[in-house]
């Protein structure tokens, strides 16, 4: 049993080191300019001062739903991953077509402007 | 992983090409001028369903199964394909006036469109319950987001939020069914599930959850109450595509499950009778509240639940693969497939810019102003009436038939007084239209748009050549149901 | 603990839980949870049916199907989040309330 | 004359006015009245040659149950499920062809004068050629489904040739009245043909025939009488009888022509075909024949009750319609289908002639129709008098002309009817035509002598004005003069030494029962055509001296002393004339007739479909509430839906 519970440690290892070096880099390269937004609460873009009760701006669902779609798409990416070598060539181009169908997606809804902040 | 042969492509390609198609539009319509009209979506569009078109046709003749037995190129599914490549056919071209009209001339719509175009190809030809699922879902989602696409009207937006919630919630109790039905056999390939003794429980209450998720799709009381504000409130050309083809796509589905998963003689004993009762209560519900409505469209979606249940009386008194019910049944939603279109391919020409034509009174004097537009519509809503000649009749006939010869009269004497009633509807606007005084404005200075009087005229010259020769294709629904093995 | 008839109890209970909440919530919101809810209860039948049909008592191939259609059911379930939360979105531009007691433009 | 080359033609006698149609409908206003008008006629009189080729090639044949045929081809044939279409010219259907194209004809000419200044000149031409072309459908056609096809069309024209003139809201609910009655008697119909469907397998009449010829145990009397009864239900809808005449007068709302054409001629007289055309099939319940019978006589007398106070002249006309389909059918309870068919062939013509006479008149004083406000219109009118003389002649029974003779048939076969049954009640219906007979007769010299004789009362400007007709309107109004006058020697009486050749030329087609042992005496039937002749003449004179010698009395009066002059003259005349009638005849009937007018049409007819459509329309209402627009309530439905699926799959089964 404990063999099997290797690459997941390694895995784990690899992500901490992943993100532990990324937040260095940044801290390493990134420009620092000290505002008064800098050092207020973190509240996900949103100012967090003001009546709780506001909405949020309604970009912030259609992030989500594009995060959403491209979540699940890793839901099909995972099983392919699996048994990539059973499935040969021809897996590989049902993968890739249908990776193809979302990116035909997003770049139209990138060409509609969806994706422009303002 | 089984090869991708010849076999497997050959029968995808029905679904293929609309899919294509809406990806194409995806990439095409961002080069496009924006204030122009976008003629070459429509173009687009039209090919890829001449392709499915062609694609359904090439394939017809023997069953082909593919894809590990998921789907199945037979004439059963076929014959539905041709009623649904059709109608989205129609709509795309009633759609390169009535989309700039009501302002979502853009490639989400005509995209969306081939979409629901692919899911409903796929539902007809789904051969398990996976693939129905997905191809329910695939043609829904699509259909909701079309419902609402005319975003700055309320009644839009609110007709596709109900459509959406309430279609979510079928989904829920159709998915529950195929796992019981996953459950009790193992299996959800339709003619595997067939093997397994029907009189087991968790198998029934599986069947009794699926007849909730198609039931509601095909609009059979009491699953019906999303219909008439659906179709009320969604676009008239979206609502015309959405009656003509969920529903087709829908029975195709519903009639391919019943008569293979559960077309033994046992498991159909069990479910006729529950058929028996949707059947006549969206007749009765349908008729009667279809006689109260002022709104055209809200009118049709009643008359719509009314027809599912003269379709469903054929399935009742199908007598299983080897009787005429079932084929009574093909030909009937093909024959109302077509028969639903036209009403909305009429409203559609006779919309506004931003505004439907909506309100039987301003039918009023329409024969004048517009004799074509009034002879089309009254010849549709002839037909939906079912008088003769037309191809309502014919399909009633055969349906009534198939439910009488089987011995269910009762059934057959609800469809004929629903029938009765129904007429005094139906013959309202055909008054209207030729007895009446013009009331509303009518707006002559448009150009004519031809497109959309070339959809009316094919919808038109079908249902009267189905009326007075239907013989090829009521022998084309025999074939198809004979061939289902 | 994890035997068939539990999960499958569970499941049912999930699944009224979610029916539940479409009909008595007033949020549309909490509506297209429940819905999702529902969903997620069927996930778990699969997954229980696969889980026994992936055991000796039944040809293994079997218990494949199950696990597909839950994948399958998640990215379905994923896209009607997305168009529910899109129609949501518009509805709420025009009338700002997402109670469903407020679809009342179309009825009778 | 070659038998298959005509029947090959036979399909064009449906055809030819269809194409009228298609032309005349489509061009539309792109071709002038002119062109639109020789179009819509050469339809029906190229229909009416054919039929007249195939009534000549049917004379060759030797054997008299010969007819010609022709296959629309298997119609719907697919499996099991067989349905042929084909038109079928025999006998029966030869007279009616004949009758339908003939009759179609001559109004079809009389309407290019009729409607000459009206605006929807080509549409009204097109919706004439239409309901032709169905007429002759349902007359061809060799199956019940077929027959329904025509059946349906003939309702759907009337409805359209009804509500013709639709800006008067009043003419275009008379049209829907017609539709939704019909509909009611159709119901009937189709379950008839359901039921003779489910029991015989068949819908072909002569499939059916032979069936029914060699089916072992037959058919159930049960099963008979229902079918029969509800086939006679959609005759009463088609051909107004009672419960369901209501909608014929209020069809008197479109154009004159109209009326003469679907409300006398050919539409209300389906329903007498169609009994006659399945008269073997009528013969095997009895009970069904005797409700028939009843009915027709009691149609035939209360709606020539109707007829005697009727001021409108169409209505009087309208009236005398029903009473005379219910003698139809009084002929076709008897079993005397020929005698009925051939009163329906007579018919034809005098009623033809007495609407489009009545057209001429209405045509001359620009759209008058009261009859209060005509009179001494016979020396304005010479033609149209002389037509509307000889058509009421004719419908009141006189001879020699045509009327006499058929319905003299049609009492005679009731007391053959008594003698072969011995049921009593016969002689009751015998009766009860004989009196209709003299209400026939009264009403008929009323209508003549208000219009015609006395002095005018109406606004003399347009009487000065008022002349006969145009020739297109006056050749068709000769024409028929002829026939009132002649188509009744086609059955000269036996009494007579005649052969009643109309009567045996479809004695193969219809079924016959077994006559009686023993003849009705000679006596008999003396008896029973110096009654009916009686009736006529005394209802006529009856008529006469009330409406033509009484007020001449008074007038001499006004002769004697001339100085009161003419002012004196015409409000003596109208007051006393008026009083007198009033008080003794009118008054009286009046009341009766509005009695019973209130029993049938306000508390049974009315009450029973209004009272139907009012309760439906109040379901519908509350069928509405159910959608309340809320989804959640939506969603419960659902779930309540499927929960009750649930129990009965995991409770029931």
């Amino acid at each position: 049993m404990v063999p099997s519970f290797w690459p997941i440690l390694a895995y784990a290892g690899f992500l901490v080191g992943l993100g532990g070096a990324i937040l260095l880099i940044s801290h390493l390269l990134g420009p620092r300019r000290h505002q008064r937004a800098k050092h207020d609460t973190y509240e996900c873009g949103v100012a967090p001062v003001g009546t709780a009760r506001e909405r949020f701006p309604v970009r912030f669902y259609l992030v989500a739903i594009l995060f959403v779609l491209f979540d699940i798409e890793t839901v099909f990416l995972v099983p392919w991953a699996v048994t990539y070598r059973r499935l040969g060539v021809p897996g590989l181009i049902e993968m890739f077509s249908f990776i193809a169908v979302l990116g035909i997606g997003l770049y139209y809804v990138w060409r509609r402007g969806a994706l422009e902040w303002d | 992983m089984p090869d991708i042969g010849s076999a497997e492509l050959r029968v995808l390609l029905p679904v293929l090409a609309p899919l294509l198609g809406a990806l194409a539009v995806l990439l095409t319509d961002p080069y496009l001028d924006k204030g122009r009209p976008k003629l070459p979506l429509v173009y687009i569009a039209l090919g890829s369903l001449m392709a499915a078109w062609a694609a359904l046709g090439f394939l017809w003749g023997d069953r082909v199964v593919a894809w590990s037995g998921a789907l199945a190129a037979d004439r059963f599914g076929l014959y539905l394909g041709f009623a649904i490549a059709t109608a989205a056919g129609l709509t795309v071209l009633s759609s390169a006036g009535y989309a700039r009209k009501m302002g979502v001339d853009c490639g989400e719509y005509y995209s969306l469109l081939l979409l629901a175009t692919a899911g409903m190809l796929l539902l007809a030809m789904a051969n398990d319950l996976l693939m129905v699922f997905l191809g329910i879902e695939t043609m829904s989602i699509a259909v909701y987001c079309l419902a609402g696409i005319t975003r700055e009207r309320p009644r839009s937006v609110e007709a596709a939020m109900k459509y959406f919630l309430l279609g979510a919630f079928a989904t829920g109790f159709l998915l529950y069914g195929i796992a019981l039905i996953y459950g009790a056999t193992g299996e959800v390939r339709l003619e595997r599930i067939a093997h397994h003794a029907a009189n087991r429980p968790l198998l029934l209450a599986g069947l009794g959850f699926l007849l909730v998720g198609f039931g509601f799709k095909v609009g059979a009381v009491p699953f019906h109450m999303w219909a008439p504000d659906a179709y009320e409130g969604a676009p008239a050309a979206v609502t015309g595509f959405m009656a003509a083809g969920v529903k087709a796509a829908g029975f195709a589905a519903f009639l391919r499950v019943l008569l293979t998963a559960f077309g033994g003689e046992a498991a159909a004993a069990a479910w006729a009778p529950a058929l028996w009762m949707l059947a006549a209560l969206s007749m009765i519900v349908g008729t009667l509240s279809a006689l109260a409505q002022t709104n055209l469209k809200r009118m049709l979606a009643w008359s719509s639940v009314a027809h599912t249940g003269y379709a469903l009386v054929g399935v009742v008194g199908g007598g299983g693969v080897a009787g005429n019910g079932s084929a009574a049944v093909l030909f009937y939603v093909l024959t109302y497939s077509v028969m639903t279109l036209g009403p909305f391919l009429v409203i559609a020409l006779l919309s506004r810019a931003g505004e439907e034509f909506e309100q039987i009174d301003d039918l009023a004097g329409l024969a004048r102003r517009r004799p074509v537009a009034a002879a089309a519509l009254s010849l549709f809503l002839l037909s939906l009436a079912g008088i003769p000649p037309t191809a309502g009749f014919m399909g009633k006939l055969f349906v009534f038939r198939a439910a009488i010869d089987s011995g269910w009269l009762g059934l057959g004497v609800i469809g004929i007084l629903a029938t009765l009633v129904s007429v005094y509807y139906y013959l309202r606007p055909i008054v209207l239209m030729y007895m009446r005084e013009p009331r509303a404005e009518f707006n002559a200075s448009e150009p004519t748009d031809w497109a959309s009087h070339f959809a009316i005229g094919v919808a038109a010259l079908a249902l009267l050549l189905l009326g007075v020769l239907p013989s090829d294709a009521i022998a084309a629904s025999l074939e198809s149901v004979r061939g289902l093995w | 603990m994890f035997t068939l008839t539990n999960c499958l109890v569970l499941s049912a209970l999930i699944f009224a839980v979610g029916a539940y909440g479409v009909i008595a919530r007033r949020n549309i919101l909490i509506m297209l949870m429940s819905v999702e809810l529902m969903l997620n209860a069927v996930n778990l039948s699969f997954i229980a049916f696969a889980r026994y049909y992936g055991s000796a008592l039944a040809p293994a191939s079997s218990g494949t199907t199950g696990q597909v259609f839950v994948l399958m059911t998640m990215v379905v379930a994923a896209a009607e989040v997305a168009v529910g939360l899109a129609i949501l979105i518009a509805l709420f531009r025009g009338r700002h309330s997402v109670d469903p007691g407020d679809l009342d433009l179309l009825k009778g | 004359m070659d038998l298959t080359s005509v029947a090959s033609a036979l399909p064009w006698i449906p055809l030819l006015p269809f194409l009228g149609f298609l032309i005349n409908g489509c061009c539309g206003t792109r071709i002038s009245r002119r062109a639109a008008g020789w179009i819509a006629c050469l339809g029906p009189l190229g229909a009416f040659l054919i039929a007249y080729l195939g009534l000549l090639a049917l004379a060759q044949e030797q054997s008299p149950r010969a007819f010609l045929e022709c296959s629309l081809g298997d119609w719907i044939s697919v499996g099991d499920l067989v349905v042929r279409a084909g038109l079928r010219l025999d006998r029966l259907s030869v007279v009616m062809a004949l009758v339908v194209t003939g009759v179609g004809s001559l109004i079809h000419v009389y309407s290019v004068g009729y409607m000459s200044h009206d605006k929807g000149f080509t549409r009204y031409f097109a919706y004439l050629n239409l309901f032709l072309s169905m007429m002759c459908i349902l007359v061809l056609a060799d199956n019940l489904v077929l027959m329904f096809v025509g059946w349906e069309g003939v309702g759907l024209c009337s409805y359209l040739l009804i509500g013709f003139w639709y800006e008067d809201p009043a003419k275009a609910s008379a049209g829907k009245k017609a539709f939704i009655v019909n509909r009611i008697g159709d119901f009937g119909f189709i379950l008839g043909i359901f039921l003779i469907f489910v029991t015989c397998g068949t819908v072909d009449f002569a499939e059916l025939f032979r069936w029914l010829a060699s089916a072992r145990e037959g058919l159930p009397a049960g099963v008979a009488f229902a079918a029969t009864m509800l086939l006679f239900l959609g005759a009463t809808g088609k051909s107004a009888q009672i419960p369901l005449y209501v909608w014929l007068p209020d069809a008197m709302a479109g154009p004159t022509p109209v009326s003469a054409l679907i409300h006398a001629a050919t539409m209300v007289t389906a329903g007498v075909y169609m009994v006659a055309r399945l008269s073997f099939l009528f013969v095997l319940a009895p009970t069904t024949l005797l409700v028939i019978a009843a009915v027709g006589g009691l149609t035939a007398l209360v709606a020539g009750f109707y007829a005697l106070t009727q001021n409108d002249i169409k209505k009087v006309l309208a009236y005398s319609t029903i009473s005379q389909l219910g003698y139809m059918f009084l002929g076709a309870g008897a079993a005397a289908f020929g005698a009925s068919i051939f009163h329906l062939f007579t018919h034809a013509f005098f009623k033809a002639l007495l609407f489009l006479g009545a057209g001429a008149v209405i045509h001359a004083l620009h759209d008058e129709q009261d009859l209060r406000r005509m009179g001494g219109l016979g020396k304005k009118l010479p033609l149209t008098c002389a037509a509307m003389v000889v058509g009421s002649l004719a419908l009141a029974g006189i001879p020699p002309f045509a009327g006499f003779f058929s319905k003299d048939l049609i009492l005679l076969s009731l007391l053959e009817a008594a003698h072969r049954t011995g049921q009593p009640v016969w002689y009751l219906l015998w009766a009860m035509g004989l009196v209709g007979a003299l209400l026939t007769a009264f009403y008929s010299m009323r209508l003549i002598a208000m219009a015609f004789l006395g002095a005018p009362r109406g606004d003399a400007e347009a009487h000065e004005a008022a002349e006969d007709p145009p020739v297109s309107m006056g050749a068709p109004l000769i024409a028929l003069i002829f026939c009132s006058a002649l188509v009744g020697l086609f059955s000269w009486p036996k009494l007579f030494g005649g052969f009643e050749r109309f009567i045996h030329y479809l004695d193969w087609v219809t079924a016959q029962v077994p006559a009686a042992p023993g003849e009705l005496g000679h006596g008999v039937e003396w008896l029973n055509l110096c009654a009916s002749v009686g009736m006529g003449v005394a209802g006529m004179a009856a008529a006469y001296f009330l409406y033509v010698v009484a007020p001449a009395r008074p007038r001499e009066l006004v002769r004697a002393s001339p100085a009161l002059g003419r002012l004196y003259e015409l409000s003596l005349n109208k007051l006393y004339v008026d009083e007198y009638y009033d008080r003794w005849i009118v008054k009286p009937l009046q009341a009766a007739a509005n009695y019973a007018w209130e029993i049938f049409d306000v508390l049974i007819v009315d009450g029973f479909v209004n009272g139907v459509a009012a309760w439906v329309l109040d379901l519908a209402a509350s069928a509405r509430k159910l959608q309340t627009g809320v989804v959640s309530y939506y969603a419960i439905s659902l779930l309540l839906g499927g929960i009750a699926l649930l129990g009965y799959f995991v409770l029931w089964v």
